[in-house]
């Protein structure tokens, strides 16, 4: 599955990664999954960092599929 | 109720967009605008608005609807610009017109105090040297936020 | 602080003022404008707007003032049209462009607050069978106007 | 002298008139000076009319001669 980062989990992970989808198939399993693979996914366990599927903001609990888009990005910063 | 948003990495022409704004808010008596533009100086030459496509479009639109409705807002126009941007130019611009002032400059704040912490953008402030800084909101932008959240309970 | 104020009988073009005005604005990040239209309807086609010549002017002049300073405002603009103004022109333009855009909202706010009850225009609505009925200012536009002499004790 | 008037006062009475400087050559002198000679002149007494000297606004104390621009005026109502 597809995990797209905006902010600074891009600044730190680029713009996606291409992963399995973990046993644990919710946003928070995937967070979990990133963060064990790679030290440099650390952030993504601060509670700033929210996340959507399919490009509705969700919390952790929501689950996935291999077809579902997951996001991790820090707070908007518009205008 | 006429409600309109876009998102462009084109520049924005604020005149021409409140031009074409006025002209269409028939029996509207009070047009508020509100134009945004990138500040150069302290060595930024730049602002990158990173966004993505589908959501960003999408917390646009929402943020505009209930705007209009909340203060009862005859046409609203929220226009913002992605991508690399230079100081001077248009990073956002927003009209709200109403039979009566009091909405219509309420509902301009309200807008931009809103995109500016719920619409899905992640800025960047780009230096001369090329060098690139993390922008995040302020404090201020947290408590000009709260500030619309007192009247009705909160809106998220 | 560039402060510029002018009174006309001829057509005010929003969108070319908002234009120039913030082409010269250098260095704001915020510039908001507010625009006034004449409404028709309920037999309305008309406001009559008399002044009294020095007066006037004097009382747009010093109201702009007063506001530039009390909100640090870079750069404020007010354009207001006098005589006969057919509903849909535009009765009067303000823009105020700051460094950051809760002043520059403040301002163009407090000064069409203030222009509604100290600036030296009488009113009359001109009706399709010539009838002129003379306006004066409502309550709600005294208590738009209270908002800003809290701060400050009173800026009378 | 000239006096000017504006609003109400412009309605009821015209645009202007052209007075003799009253023994109490105050704007209060000229209100009641003119309120006296007109019945419709009535309403310069309304503690709502307010006056100005030579484009000044001032209270009825204000003193005047024969140069001075007086005006009576309602309520402004601008924007």
């Amino acid at each position: 599955m597809k995990v797209l980062f905006f902010g600074r989990p891009a600044d730190v992970l680029g713009r996606s990664r291409e992963i399995a989808l973990p046993d644990d198939a919710t946003v928070g399993g995937v967070r979990r999954a990133l963060a064990e693979a790679d030290p440099a996914a650390a952030l993504l366990m601060e509670s700033s960092i929210r996340a959507s599927v399919d490009r509705q903001i969700t919390d952790d609990r929501a689950t996935l599929t291999e077809d579902s888009e997951v996001a991790f990005f820090s707070a908007f910063s518009g205008g | 109720m006429r409600i309109e948003t876009r998102l462009t990495t084109e520049t924005i022409d604020a005149a021409a967009e409140l031009d074409r704004f006025t002209k269409a808010a028939h029996g509207a008596g009070a047009v508020v605008s509100f134009t945004g533009i990138v500040r150069g100086g302290d060595d930024v030459t730049a602002l990158e608005l990173d966004h993505y496509p589908g959501m960003t479009e999408a917390s646009i639109e929402t943020l505009a609807s209930e705007t209009a409705a909340r203060f009862g807002i005859s046409s609203l126009l929220a226009v913002h610009r992605a991508g690399t941007i230079p100081a001077g130019e248009t990073v956002v611009f927003v009209a709200a017109a109403a039979e009566h002032r009091r909405a219509a400059f309420q509902a301009a704040d309200c807008l931009m105090d809103r995109l500016k912490t719920e619409a899905a953008f992640w800025k960047r402030e780009i230096s001369a040297e090329g060098g690139a800084r993390r922008i995040e909101p302020h404090d201020k932008d947290h408590e000009d936020h709260k500030r619309w959240m007192e009247d009705d309970g909160g809106h998220r």
